[in-house]
């Protein structure tokens, strides 16, 4: 209905080619962007960009790193908050030792280390598959956060493990404030998410997807299996790292263990599932759910014992959300097992064919 | 180095193996009959031992709590296999998996809210002392309890091998675990199996419970044990019964042993993932697991 | 912006002015390989000049007839221009016609050169090689499935081109010398005709006709070469050719060639033409389509469009018009517009058209209001191959269902006391080839044309067409009888698909029908009744009541006319298989073979007439898959109610 | 049947191949050559080892005893056991018996990744999309059109695979095969499930592509009818063992091969 393509055509295999072949959708991602970018952080309040819409952004990040394993190359991890860790504790050791090496640069760096990581524990995907490579990811999941405990030269040998996050400074400029920190933020993960998007949509995308769909046949047309496998481990590592970097420096503050425990590593994964296997725009759906739904219940949960009176503890409100939380997962599984990204797939569909049904 | 203690610790290793086995079980059955790796195996454990020892509390003797508890659990079983799984059949696993952690949190929540989410003890009359003959005659100290443990354990196991021979319903469910196709052909009403295999899951949670809560007192940490049980089971293999006890007591003793003669030098702590790095050492050179059968790839 | 015709007076003197003035621009482009790929006019000339030098090396000299057999195809139409760049005579033929049907046109003009787009034609060509010992040389376009091909007359046209750009890079005076030669008396093409008897006739046509009709119908719709145009129709069809041949080098726009006929639709969405023409069965069908689809729709979205269309239908024409329209309406037409017409448009792939022509045959109102009333500018126009097309064409506001509409300028019409249209126009056409005679009987000495079309000016000087000349005719009782008036109204109603009126001559009028199959089909379905297929339809008592009714509200209209109301049709029955081309029930162009069919089903038309109300009827029929079998059927014969004269009724 | 580039001599030989899954001999001895340009049929009834002869041909299996020669510019390299990816690289293609295309991808995509193999650029110059990568990434949809077009599935473009019926698929497969420009196309049971008017389609395929691409082609099928038409010559396997070798007429008249089909008792 929105959509009026006709007339759109493509006369060269660039324009084929391009992420948006279609007008109105440029323009509604333009906008989105100027939105994101100006807009926002003029008009919104701390609790907003500080508690919702950074940590939407840097979960959407890691969504997409897991994505791109999980979703793209068809291997089930449930490290990813162990990546988030390395990421978040090399970027604390990179600002902390190379002060001269600037923030960017060192969280590029963490992200490194990240991949490097990842494809130490992505060797076992050469030879197991489903979920005994899920639960191997597990290893990686508790040793490293082990490691980050044991290991004082990480910590730098502060007491609690707790340690604050670093001054975040580009080119002398700070960025403290949560506006600030949020465009920063935004726009690495909009930079990151292109190249994703660049990355799943040539040759390496394509050789992810066919070893997910029939690792046989990929490897009679010529993909190298080792190769491929180990890249995309590291590839969705690196988005991680950043990703904990970033969740270290632009959201808590802080850099501690605690942050990264295995339950961060099964949000993410709800994220890829509800937002949909396979998709770039999923990522970003599935993290925006994962992230509004618990705000969503305990404005709800508030609004009810507001308007009923009665007070509902704590403890019950929490096992409430708990309880909602798990149901809602369920349901979603059962109604869209292909995520929001599906949904969004049908509801374009129809728009394009509009006044026809299909 | 001292040999009684070396012994002592390996037993200790042996029998704690045995109580991740238990658990480990809950894991095998679901995933036998239906395919799906049940990771809400530990809440139900925690949510097991949660109701049997609050609905003690109520003052209740032990048995018919134990009775009213593995109701709970059947009816639980059944619940899930029907509002959960039944809707996703033919689902990829992985949805199926990310289903079970999203009960996870239903269970988790559920039971708390339900009996609230203070610890409790729970006595099951056999004191965690050791054997006095055992220490005396070669001081080697092993906990009464943990004995006791393995003996429900192996009792568990050698009941579920019976049911599985002798049984109309075992057999049922091993045509199952083989090939669901033939099981049908021979007129075996697939959703009954599975009703039946996780109401089968709830009881060997309640065991398990039952062990864990006694033995680490009945709290929240319970629902980790799963994540104890699931080296054993890639080593094991996912489908294999024998294997989830053999997994088991590998795994345990090769943790304590590494716990007390590794642990110091690397400074400690390293339980929470070495069982992991023995199981995927492992799995590098046995892909299909312990008693798994060989993959091949056909083209 | 329109450029002086009288120094550019040949195609390809104007290809080389559109080279020079708007080189850059797309002259033409072809959705190949997945992309809409574009020549420029520059690459247009280029090629167009490298093939002239390439035919001319192999002989081609003036006055040398070239055939061109395929699809809308960029070389195609290069080769077009090449012929014409040596002042030699394109010809183009139906690409989907038999080997046997080209045979004649190939012998009559004697052509000795060929250019076929692919295997398929090239075999069509070899098939019939032997009738015509003239042909010496064919093109190939497309070499897949070619390399076995041995035979001399062969070579690709790659090798052409080569050939041609090498002989240019030597002398490129000579072309250009080749080109001042041409002037715009001489031959630019040759179309022929498919004559409903007879052979077909081989049109003449000057450079000097096509380009002053192009020019004057350009300038009347301000056309220019930001305009958009999709040839998807026969370009051996002249309606075809000159909107995509002579209109574009007039006007200098781009014309767009989908990749095959399955992909007409997608590909007219992508491009999203500026000016259309479609024959009204290509409209019917589209319309056809669009209700079928909406039946799929749920309720809600179906009653919003059944709403909104009936807005349209109110209003939607007279504001195309820029007549006075209510406020209200004019905002529920704005609403229609946002989430029905627009959209409509879209799918259909119409957002950007400025002008749309409808042509060949008489349209039904309810399918021309449609368009209009959804915002499409269809118009209605009149012409012929003799008359270079242009000679009627209604102006923005004055549009009508019933009427193609006033003279184009530089056109004079009259009608002859027999109703028969005649026209004098710088457009008509030289001669029939080697047809001195017949050409004598089409344009007499003071070069009046006789279309053949009977009809008369409406109040507002509108030429109105009824019919065939020779084929009014008159009722045993001596009223007028019009059968391509009466089958018109017929084929107007969605579930008829063609009518054959009969009654010259006879006391009453008498009609075969075939019913359009999608829309029975699909009505029959709604009624959830079984069917195997049109046969089995056809004998359905149901299927012939619908199509009663048809015939009697068409009588009813009749009643409402003078001339034509005792003409109402009497009885019916419905064929037992749909009229087809490959049968020679119809011509290419679809039209009715009255005669041919009288004479082939002449057991029908005398049960007709005969009173019988059944008739059995066995006959040869050809499945797509290319076997043939027997068929027998008996068909029900109905009688139809009649209405008593409008005038009568006054009188009353 | 007249043809483009006339059959040369030999490219790739099979010499004394044996096979056997742990006690089940697969094949036994079995040496045959395969000519420049030729269609080269392998057939023979179910289980006669066919399939197993074209994976030892790509390296998805290795056999036990005899080798793999082919020639590669005008040198003979030897093969004991070449992985499947080192086949690709030597311009080995190949189709699979039941459809193995990636389902969860485009036809587009499906045939483009049979071109990895010619893909230069690193990861990270396709991550920023700019100069090489895209103008690569742009070359190779070139070239990948021209084989859509070929084999005339340009209407399905876009379309993913999981949802083309099982006939078109299988054209999509060797597309797939098609785009890694191979000098030698294996293609296993390519009529496998197909009505008649699909096997004369592919078959038409097959001869276009051998003909137009001058693709050296090892095709195996179990019903001898259409094979026996557009071969140059045929092997025919039975448990295991070469039974005939010869032009299709020699093939017919074989005896070994009419009890062999007729299923006469070993």
């Amino acid at each position: 209905m929105l959509y009026r393509e006709a007339g759109q055509f493509k006369s060269t295999y660039a324009e084929d080619q391009q992420i948006f072949p279609i007008r109105q959708d440029r323009i509604a991602v333009a906008a989105l962007l100027l939105v994101a970018f100006i807009v926002v952080p003029l008009l919104a309040n701390q609790y907003w960009l500080s508690a919702i819409l950074t940590p939407f952004l840097i979960f959407a990040l890691a969504t997409l790193g897991l994505n791109i394993l999980t979703g793209y190359a068809g291997q089930l991890s449930l490290g990813t908050a162990a990546f988030m860790a390395v990421g978040a504790f090399m970027a604390y050791n990179f600002v902390l030792r190379m002060p001269w090496l600037g923030v960017i640069p060192s969280f590029i760096l963490a992200g490194v280390c990240a991949a490097a990581v990842g494809i130490v524990f992505g060797l076992p995907s050469l030879r197991i598959k489903g979920f005994y490579l899920a639960v191997a990811t597990l290893a990686c999941q508790f040793f490293v956060l082990w490691a980050i405990q044991r290991i004082g030269w990480i910590t730098n040998y502060s007491a609690s493990g707790v340690i604050t996050a670093q001054k975040i400074v580009i080119l002398g400029y700070v960025f403290d404030t949560p506006a600030r920190k949020y465009v920063l933020t935004l726009a690495i993960v909009a930079v990151m998410a292109l190249l994703a998007k660049n990355l799943m949509r040539s040759e390496t995308g394509r050789a992810f997807m066919a070893v997910r769909d029939m690792d046989v046949a990929a490897s009679v047309i010529g993909i190298p299996m080792m190769k491929t496998k180990l890249l995309a481990f590291a590839i969705s590592s690196f988005y991680c790292g950043v990703a904990g970097a970033l969740f270290a420096y632009t959201y808590l503050g802080t850099v501690e263990p605690e942050a990264f425990t295995l339950d961060l590593s099964f949000r993410i994964l709800f994220m890829v599932i509800i937002g949909g296997v396979g998709s770039i725009l999923g990522s970003f759906l599935g993290a925006a759910f994962i992230v509004l739904l618990p705000i969503f219940l305990s404005v709800l949960f508030g609004a009810i014992s507001h308007a009923s009176g009665m007070e509902i503890s704590h403890a019950v409100v929490s096992n409430l959300e708990l309880i909602i939380f798990g149901a809602l997962i369920v349901f979603f599984l059962i109604v869209e097992p292909h995520g929001l990204a599906r949904l969004w797939q049908i509801a374009k569909e129809k728009l394009r064919l509009w006044p026809f049904p299909h | 180095m001292n040999v009684a203690f070396f012994f002592e610790v390996l037993i200790g290793g042996l029998l704690a193996g045995v109580m991740y086995s238990l658990v480990a079980l809950g894991f095998v059955l679901i995933y036998k009959a239906s395919g799906v790796f049940n990771f809400a195996q530990g809440a139900m454990v925690f949510l097991a031992a949660l109701t049997f020892v609050s609905i003690l509390k109520m003052g209740i003797n032990f048995w018919l709590a134990l009775v009213i508890t593995l109701g709970v659990m059947v009816v639980l079983g059944i619940g899930i296999e029907k509002i959960v799984l039944r809707p996703l059949v033919n689902q990829p696993p992985i949805t199926l998996f990310m289903a079970t952690i999203g009960l996870t949190f239903v269970l988790e929540g559920l039971s708390q809210l339900v009996w609230g989410s203070q610890p409790h003890g729970l006595e099951l009359g056999i004191p965690d002392v050791p054997m006095e003959w055992l220490s005396q005659k070669w001081n080697i100290n092993v906990s009464q309890f943990e004995l006791f443990a393995a003996g429900v354990a192996g009792a568990m196991v050698a009941g579920l091998a019976l049911f599985f021979q002798y049984t109309r319903i075992g057999r049922a469910l091993r045509a199952v675990a083989d090939d669901h196709q033939a099981a049908l052909a021979v007129g075996i009403p697939l959703k009954h199996i599975w009703a039946i295999v996780w109401a089968v899951a709830g009881f060997v949670a309640l065991v398990a419970g039952l062990m864990w809560g006694a033995r680490n007192g009945v709290q929240f940490a319970l629902t980790f044990i799963a994540l104890k049980a699931l080296p054993v089971l890639i080593l094991g293999g996912f489908e294999s019964v024998p294997g989830a006890i053999i997994g088991g007591l590998i795994i345990g003793a090769s943790e304590k042993l590494a716990e007390v003669y590794v642990g110091p030098m690397v400074g400690g702590g390293i339980e929470s993932w070495f069982a992991y790095v023995i199981a995927l050492m492992f799995l590098l050179v046995r892909p299909q697991g312990l008693f798994g059968e060989k993959i091949i790839d056909r083209v | 912006m329109s450029i002086d015709i009288g120094t550019h007076d040949t195609f390809p003197k104007l290809l080389l002015h559109h080279a020079l003035v708007r080189g850059a621009l797309p002259a033409i482009r072809e959705k190949d390989l997945g992309i809409w790929q574009t020549w420029t006019w520059k690459q247009f000339a280029d090629e167009a000049r490298a093939l002239a030098c390439g035919l001319a090396g192999h002989g081609f000299k003036r006055g040398d007839h070239l055939a061109l057999v395929g699809d809308n195809r960029p070389r195609i139409y290069a080769a077009m221009c090449a012929a014409q760049c040596l002042g030699g005579i394109p010809v183009p033929l139906y690409q989907d016609a038999a080997a046997t049907e080209m045979a004649f046109p190939i012998q009559n003009a004697g052509i000795g050169f060929a250019v076929a787009e692919d295997q398929e034609q090239v075999d069509k060509l070899l098939e019939i090689l032997p009738q015509c010992p003239t042909l010496e040389r064919i093109y190939y376009d497309d070499p897949r499935g070619m390399r076995h091909y041995a035979q001399a007359q062969l070579a690709s046209y790659d090798s052409l081109l080569e050939l041609g750009r090498e002989s240019l890079a030597r002398d490129p005076a000579f072309l250009e010398g080749e080109i001042a030669k041409g002037a715009g008396g001489d031959t630019a093409a040759m179309f022929f005709t498919s004559g409903t008897t007879g052979n077909p006739k081989g049109v003449v046509l000057t450079h000097h006709a096509l380009i002053d009709r192009a020019q004057a119908a350009a300038e009347m719709e301000g056309l220019n070469d930001a305009d958009v145009v999709l040839a998807y129709l026969p370009p051996a069809w002249i309606g075809q050719n000159i909107f995509s041949y002579a209109q574009p080098f007039v006007t200098g726009y781009c014309i767009c060639c989908p990749e095959s006929a399955e992909t007409v639709m997608t590909d007219m969405r992508e491009i999203g033409p500026t000016y259309y023409f479609a024959p009204p069965r290509v409209l019917e069908a589209l319309l056809t389509q669009v209700s079928i689809r909406m039946e799929d729709a749920d309720r809600v979205s179906r009653f919003f469009y059944r709403r909104f269309m009936g807005i349209a239908n109110r209003v939607g024409g007279a504001i195309l018009d820029g007549k006075p329209v209510g406020l209200a309406d004019r905002l529920l037409y704005w609403l229609g517009d946002l989430s029905t017409y627009g959209p409509l448009r879209n799918v259909l792939g119409m957002s950007r058209v400025r002008v749309a022509y409808t042509a060949g045959e008489a349209i039904g109102p309810d399918l021309f209001r449609f368009y209009r009333s959804i915002g499409i500018n269809l118009k209605q126009l009149y012409g012929s191959t003799e008359t270079s097309v242009f000679v009627c064409i209604q102006p923005d506001g004055q549009v009508k269902a019933d009427t193609v509409g006033p003279a184009v300028p530089g056109v004079e019409l009259k009608f002859t006391p027999s109703r028969e249209l005649v026209i004098r126009s710088p457009g008509l056409f030289k001669e029939y080839y080697k047809n001195a005679q017949a050409t004598l009987e089409a344009k007499d000495r003071d070069g009046w044309f006789h279309t053949g079309d009977a009809g008369y000016f409406d109040a507002d000087g509108h030429v109105k067409i009824i019919d065939r000349v020779k084929d009014v005719g008159k009722l045993a009782d001596g009223t007028l009888f019009a059968p391509k008036y009466l089958e018109n109204k017929l084929k107007f109603f969605p579930y008829i698909k063609e009518a054959v009126a009969f009654g010259d001559g006879r006391d009453r009028v008498c009609v075969f029908i075939n019913f359009d199959f999608e829309a029975v089909a699909n009505w029959a379905e709604k009624r959830n009744m079984p069917y195997t297929g049109y046969v089995d339809l056809a004998s359905r008592q149901e299927v012939l009541v619908l199509v009663r009714e048809c015939v009697e509200r068409v009588n009813a209209d009749l009643a409402q006319e003078p001339e034509v109301a005792n003409s109402q049709i009497r009885r019916f029955l419905i064929l037992h298989k749909e009229l087809d081309a490959d049968d020679g029930e119809l011509t290419r162009t679809r039209k009715v073979r009255r005669a041919f069919i009288a004479e082939k089903y002449a057991t029908l038309l005398d049960a007709l007439y005969g009173g019988k109300d059944t008739v059995h009827i066995e006959m040869q029929v050809k499945y797509e898959d290319g076997r043939t079998g027997m068929l027998a059927a008996d068909l029900a014969i109905r009688d139809a109610k009649t209405f008593p004269p409008a005038a009568a009724k006054r009188a009353a | 049947m007249s043809r483009a580039q006339q059959v040369g001599e030999a490219v790739l030989s099979v010499q004394g191949v044996s096979l056997a899954f742990g006690g089940v001999k697969a094949l036994q001895e079995v040496s045959f050559d395969v000519h420049e340009h030729e269609i080269r049929a392998i057939i023979g009834p179910n289980g006669a080892g066919k399939s197993s002869m074209l994976n030892v041909l790509n390296g998805v299996y290795h056999p036990q005893k005899g080798a793999i020669r082919l020639r590669a510019n005008g040198a003979w390299r030897e093969f004991r056991n070449m992985d499947s990816r080192e086949a690709a690289s030597l311009g080995i293609a190949r189709t699979f018996q039941n459809i193995a295309l990636f389902k969860g991808m485009t036809v587009l995509d499906n045939v483009l990744t049979g071109r990895n193999l010619k893909m230069r650029c690193s990861f990270l110059e396709q991550a920023i999309w700019i100069g090489r990568a895209r103008r690569e990434e742009l070359e190779h949809r070139r070239a990948v059109e021209e084989i859509i077009d070929f084999l005339e599935i340009q209407h399905i473009r876009k379309t993913p695979v999981g949802k083309l019926p099982y006939g078109l698929q299988k054209r999509v497969e060797l597309a797939r095969a098609l785009a890694a420009e191979p000098r030698l196309l294996l293609l296993d049971e390519p009529m496998a499930g197909m009505n008649m008017e699909e096997k004369q389609d592919m078959c038409r395929f097959v001869l276009d592509v051998n003909d137009h691409y001058g693709t050296t082609i090892v095709l195996i099928e179990h019903d001898m009818g259409v094979v026996m038409d557009i071969s140059d010559r045929v092997v025919v396997l039975d448990y295991g063992r070469k039974i005939a070798d010869g032009t299709p007429d020699e093939v017919r008249a074989n005896q070994a091969v009419i009890d062999a089909y007729l299923g006469v008792a070993h």
